[in-house]
């Protein structure tokens, strides 16, 4: 595992850091924010970025992607995070997309995954219910058993870039107790059916999330994605491969919370000095400083090792390598941000300043796939203590 | 001695025939408290009442001197009307920044003809004042103002923009801090000044915070004429003024979160944070099943409790005769910094809870954590950055050098 | 409850501080522990001591004593604690003498107490066994009955100033096993009496202490503290006093640190300047000085709580106040230690200047009686969560 | 390609048939290591064999010229001879300050008659050199250096103290930064000279720790006469050549905290931390009892590992040709507080355990846990203290300004 990028990826990141910055600054986010808008993103932007080829990146070639990794994708999302263009990378395509290219059949492949590479469709996923927390199997929503099919009931929480999306991805009880590994079946669940409803969230980082309701929706068994009951594996392998994607988000945004916060050290004065010749203020940004350093080599190796294990399940030691992206980012983030809007100052509290918009992006990334405490437990329970 | 108990009773006897009944257990705070001023809208008849009877006795401002609408109430006294008050559960028939900041500052810097201009306004409750002190390039470095004040005749004509103005959009009056020399020193050349916001060329805007709404503002002069006969003290002597009045001021806010890590001890069988913790993560053998964040929530009420009583021995000592020092600057850092931990917990606990702004999907006291756990990052920095106060701990409190 | 302290306490301080400044400076410390002092106190300054009142001050003026309580004993043994004088305050008054006033009959009472007062006999209390960690309970000495009385046997560890003591008060099992609360029953063992053997320790912080050895002592039913079987209630309300007094001690020795760091920041000079003007310096002291204050908060309050309790047994809320000082002492020594040798640099890595002394006894004392997570387990368990 | 394999092959029969097979598994560290000099008496014929036969072929130096004893093989030569001697697992013939510091920067520096002189006596382990940069009052401060050199004909006189001289009691020389000109700008004015410890006037008194005894001494000059031919570089030019060799220390001590970091995963099935924990504190359904431990050893774990990735990931960019950034000071800092953490952690778990200075009732590896958790104190002090180092990282990484 070599962590240093290779001239692909820096001709990736360098491309990637451009677009995003002429196509879509801060301005942009914050104008779809004032507007309410209901999808939260542009699809003209996303098709442009499709055509980049920054959708399809890390799907294999012979399903229309680019045949890279995560390692590819994360610096994609990475110069997204820094500017919080609000495309659905997140919910569509490591969430949604990694479930269909993991666990469909492959006549639901056919039917979805060119859709979701060409960036003509957004496949969701719904991994979280009210209450849960961050247990992936703590699951309410039925599927009983009609006919051939299915039919599914229940109401799933903060489902990410489902506004909009054509159809989301529903892991659901055909056996078992909420909390229970076994017993969970994914089905793929179009937005139009009867029976689905979605209403949108309103979270405090202004990313596209919906309230999804099933009542009685009817769901073939060609509608199931991985193995009927043992949908908590792949559900976990998914999450594990997006979470990936999350940090790297989270890693541009810290970046760029934290080149903001270094520019207004330099330029702000105070009694007569650049605030940021005060000692104090110079170790706390060098202990910022190097908890970034520490947060991206993390995320660089974690986006290798899942790369490196393929489609296959995750060992234990890649797994822990993604707790560790995501325990230190977590941190990272948050130190970054808090640290950011206090040598800010007060017009670091208005919202009218950018950085603001970090502080609340790293703690809504921070409690999305388990924070640093359960990660930390995560990575313990994986190393068997 | 007896005295004072004949006051005791003569008071409580006032009140429990004035006071009315309704207003019983009614808190005094920033939204339930009367703020008084031409723009007022009662919600309530019975604060009105209570408001006119009160300020009729000159209970509004108790110790004020009665020629300017006061009580002439020794301290003593005013401390039985108080605990009189308290007894009855009775609120503040008024509240706000007249009578905590420019009214205090008039009765010592003003001169007789500014005294009786404005006092007794403050007392009826007929005058909302707001505070024009930073601006926004001088941040912590406050004496960097730079609004304008150029004298023309019997006027200053003023130029300039205030922020962080509280309720500017509801006051009616300002005192600020002007420039009305840019030649010499920074402190000196300052002005303290009152200014109608009726008159022309003064305008407000409100300032939206990263938590949401809030009661700060923006205020805008151009080419407002001030009359000269509006300094409050020297001209160019409003460093002095600013001074004693931001002092009085951080020892209020110290006070307040003090006071408020001792409060939230009270809440609930176990406390708040704990009652929080398992409701939302669970309990096993009758303890936080997290032991992880139940080290952390516990951690946080220690170190509450440990400050709680800091600020009681400082008052126990205060009471002793001992002079106090520059406790009020590690209240400020200590008191919001708990704050902040409180909400980072809060938000820790309600996990994916607190992913809310509004709408649908998330509980209403939920949202309110989320906004409170944004609006508690200000904490440490306004009424004097905890780095400000750091410093003034390294200077004044261990004599550090400069 | 005033945190104040009155007239008479201000002058047990000014007393306290200016006598120990005068006849127990560091250095000699320093040269009891170059002399590999056996005793590693000084039994003449132990007794002029006590002609102050010192010895005697927490008892009740009926057993000699000057009837006052926990709050002014602090003073005393803060004072001590500034200065690291090494007098046994700790194992022999607030241990053992704490034991003999709270659980002596009136025969033991009346044979050991007036001695303990005026400073000629030392009383010791072993609490510790090997491998016992926090846990008062966790004893394995056995005390099996034979004839009238008892045998004892076992081992002790850590028996602090039981070096040069008279006798040591032993908790022992008559029933149950370690680790359970019932069946343990305190004994009061002279230490000239056959099987009794002491073997001096060596400890980091220098203090005096001694592995207790006991193989099959005879000890009579007279010798009991307390009811028999029901020695955990008075073991912990004695350990509960003794940590009250150990906190004075660590919030002398903290005050004291933390005043030579301060001293040697205003005089220190590198690049041209005291190193005290460096502002991330002066932010981390001022840091160090908050925690210093609310140590002094928790342990005045801590001692005040104890005192209105009198001899009775402390309900949760008073305990709560003992965990309090002891967590919060713990910490805010550490920290002012690690930090005063940091700040003094590699001067303060050297055996010649004395920070690192305080550096020692603020680790032996965070590691005696519970360190800081131990109390904020207790702190929530009195508290009910 | 070719030319290299077949010096692999020879490398490895030569050292097959050269190395004494008792050395194999015997490691190069301080305790183990042949330091050589005129003192040193090896604790193994062997090592004694092995050094012969090593700095025979020049290669206890490998990359040296072989006109001053080393081995003149190119880097690609040299890695392959240390990869064959780590397949057989053989120590470093010869290890010390003589290789590592003084040696290269003679190298750089010196004049042919020094390294004539100097530099095969290196090789051979004949004379072993110690370093004479610190004084008691220069600290973080080091050009501030008092220890003066009056020129008096062919020779200086040197008076002073220095210290921190690692194992000057053990050295045949000392290379030492002294005083020739106190006129100018403090970094003006320094001399690099070489000074045999055999001269009179040198005297070396050991420098007790907090931790106990320790490597370090203090080395007074008194009148000391060295020969003006003994000067490196220029007279006055000592501080380029400390320069280049404090930064070269910088990145051995960085690397070296890196690379403890990483191996520390490697003891135990489960890592030593977790299995100390286990040991001492108990298990409960297979997982550390105390949860609030397990929390903490995890995310001391979790650091380093994050930690160590940083230093694969700057070695693979240097690998990658990509130009290196202050990244030493980085390491510095993160590397010697995660060994702080890691001993407090230990201390922690070990709880009354780790109270004991020497003697009875305490296990010995407890004993030097609580040592080493001292001694770790000094590792955010030496080689450049943590606040020197984040100095480093605001001005030159973050470019923030004086």
């Amino acid at each position: 595992m070599e962590l240093v990028l290779n001239e692909d990826q820096e001709l990736i990141a360098k491309t990637a850091l451009d677009f995003v910055a002429e196509h879509s600054p801060v301005s942009r986010f914050r104008a779809l924010r004032d507007a309410d808008d209901r999808l939260g993103y542009s699809q003209a932007l996303y098709r442009e970025m499709a055509e980049l080829g920054w959708t399809g990146i890390a799907f294999a070639e012979e399903e229309g992607g680019a045949g890279m990794g995560l390692a590819e994708l994360a610096l994609v999302v990475e110069a997204l995070g820094r500017k919080l263009a609000p495309e659905p990378f997140l919910g569509g395509i490591a969430m949604g997309g990694t479930a269909l290219s993991l666990g469909a059949s492959p006549a639901l492949r056919s039917a979805w995954l060119p859709g979701v590479i060409d960036g003509s469709k957004v496949v969701a996923l719904a991994h979280q219910e009210a209450g849960a927390r961050y247990d992936l199997c703590a699951v309410k929503t039925r599927a009983e058993a009609a006919g051939d099919g299915f039919r599914l009931t229940g109401e799933k929480t903060g489902v990410l870039d489902a506004v909009g999306a054509d159809a989301v991805i529903v892991p659901a009880r055909t056996a078992g107790q909420p909390g229970d590994r076994a017993g969970l079946t994914l089905f793929l669940v179009e937005t139009d059916r009867p029976g689905v409803s979605l209403e949108r969230q309103v979270r405090v980082d202004h990313r596209n999330a919906a309230i999804l309701r099933l009542d009685g929706v009817a769901c073939g068994a060609a509608a199931v994605l991985g193995q009927p009951g043992e949908g908590a594996d792949l559900l976990e392998a998914v999450i594990d491969r997006a979470t990936v994607v999350l940090c790297a988000e989270m890693l541009g945004g810290m970046s760029e919370a934290f080149d903001l916060t270094v520019d207004y050290l330099k330029t702000r004065e105070q009694f007569g000095v650049p605030i940021g010749s005060f000692q104090a203020l110079q170790h706390r940004a060098a202990r910022v400083y190097m908890e970034v350093e520490l947060a991206r080599s993390a995320v660089m190796a974690a986006a290798r090792a899942v790369d490196a294990a393929g489609a296959g399940p995750l060992d234990a030691d890649v797994r822990k390598l993604v707790s560790l992206a995501k325990a230190r980012c977590s941190d990272a983030y948050v130190l970054a941000t808090n640290e950011g809007v206090q040598l800010f100052g007060g017009v670091g509290m208005t919202d009218e300043y950018d950085i603001g918009f970090y502080m609340k992006r790293a703690r809504a990334a921070e409690l999305t796939f388990g924070d640093a405490a359960f990660h930390r437990d995560r990575w313990a329970m994986l190393g068997r203590y | 001695m007896s005295d004072l108990e004949a006051f005791r009773r003569e008071t409580r006897a006032w009140l429990e025939a004035n006071a009315p009944k309704s207003l019983a257990g009614i808190p005094s705070n920033d939204i339930e408290g009367v703020w008084g001023g031409k723009k007022w809208v009662f919600d309530h008849p019975d604060k009105k009442l209570w408001l006119e009877r009160m300020a009729e006795k000159g209970w509004t401002a108790p110790t004020w001197p009665v020629e300017y609408g006061g009580g002439g109430l020794s301290s003593a006294e005013a401390k039985i009307l108080a605990q009189e008050m308290k007894a009855l559960r009775l609120p503040a028939p008024l509240i706000g920044f007249g009578l905590t900041m420019i009214g205090p500052t008039l009765l010592r810097f003003g001169n007789e003809a500014q005294k009786q201009e404005h006092l007794p306004k403050i007392c009826r409750g007929e005058i909302r004042w707001c505070q024009g002190y930073s601006e926004p390039g001088s941040g912590s470095d406050l004496a960097s103002l730079q609004t304008k004040a150029v004298r023309d005749g019997d006027h200053f004509v003023i130029n300039g923009t205030k922020v962080w103005t509280s309720y500017a959009d509801e006051a009616d009056w300002i005192f600020a801090l002007v420039r009305n020399d840019a030649s010499g020193k920074k402190q000196e050349g300052i002005t303290f000044i009152l200014i109608d916001m009726d008159d022309p060329g003064v305008s407000v805007s409100p300032i939206l915070l990263i938590s949401g709404k809030s009661p700060f503002c923006e205020t805008h002069f151009k080419d407002v004429r001030v009359p000269v006969t509006n300094v409050v003290h020297e001209i160019g002597a409003g460093w002095t003024v600013a001074k004693a009045l931001l002092g009085h001021e951080r020892t209020m806010i110290a006070d307040t979160f003090g006071v408020a890590s001792t409060k939230a001890r009270a809440r609930g069988a176990r406390g708040f944070l704990p009652e929080l913790a398992a409701s939302r993560t669970g309990e096993q053998d009758g303890r936080l099943a997290d032991a992880v964040l139940r080290d952390q929530v516990a951690a946080f009420e220690m170190e509450s409790r440990a400050f709680a009583l800091t600020v009681q021995r400082t008052k126990d000592a205060a009471r002793a005769g001992h002079q106090p020092g520059s406790e009020s600057s590690m209240f400020k850092i200590y008191g919001t910094e708990l704050n902040q931990r409180r909400y980072e917990l809060m938000v820790r606990i309600l996990g994916p809870d607190a992913l809310g702004w509004e709408g649908p999907g998330f509980d209403e006291t939920d949202l309110e954590t989320t906004r409170d756990w944004l609006r508690s990052r200000g904490n440490t920095i306004e009424g004097g950055t905890s780095e400000v106060q750091l410093n003034i701990i390294a200077k004044h409190v261990l004599g550090l050098p400069a």
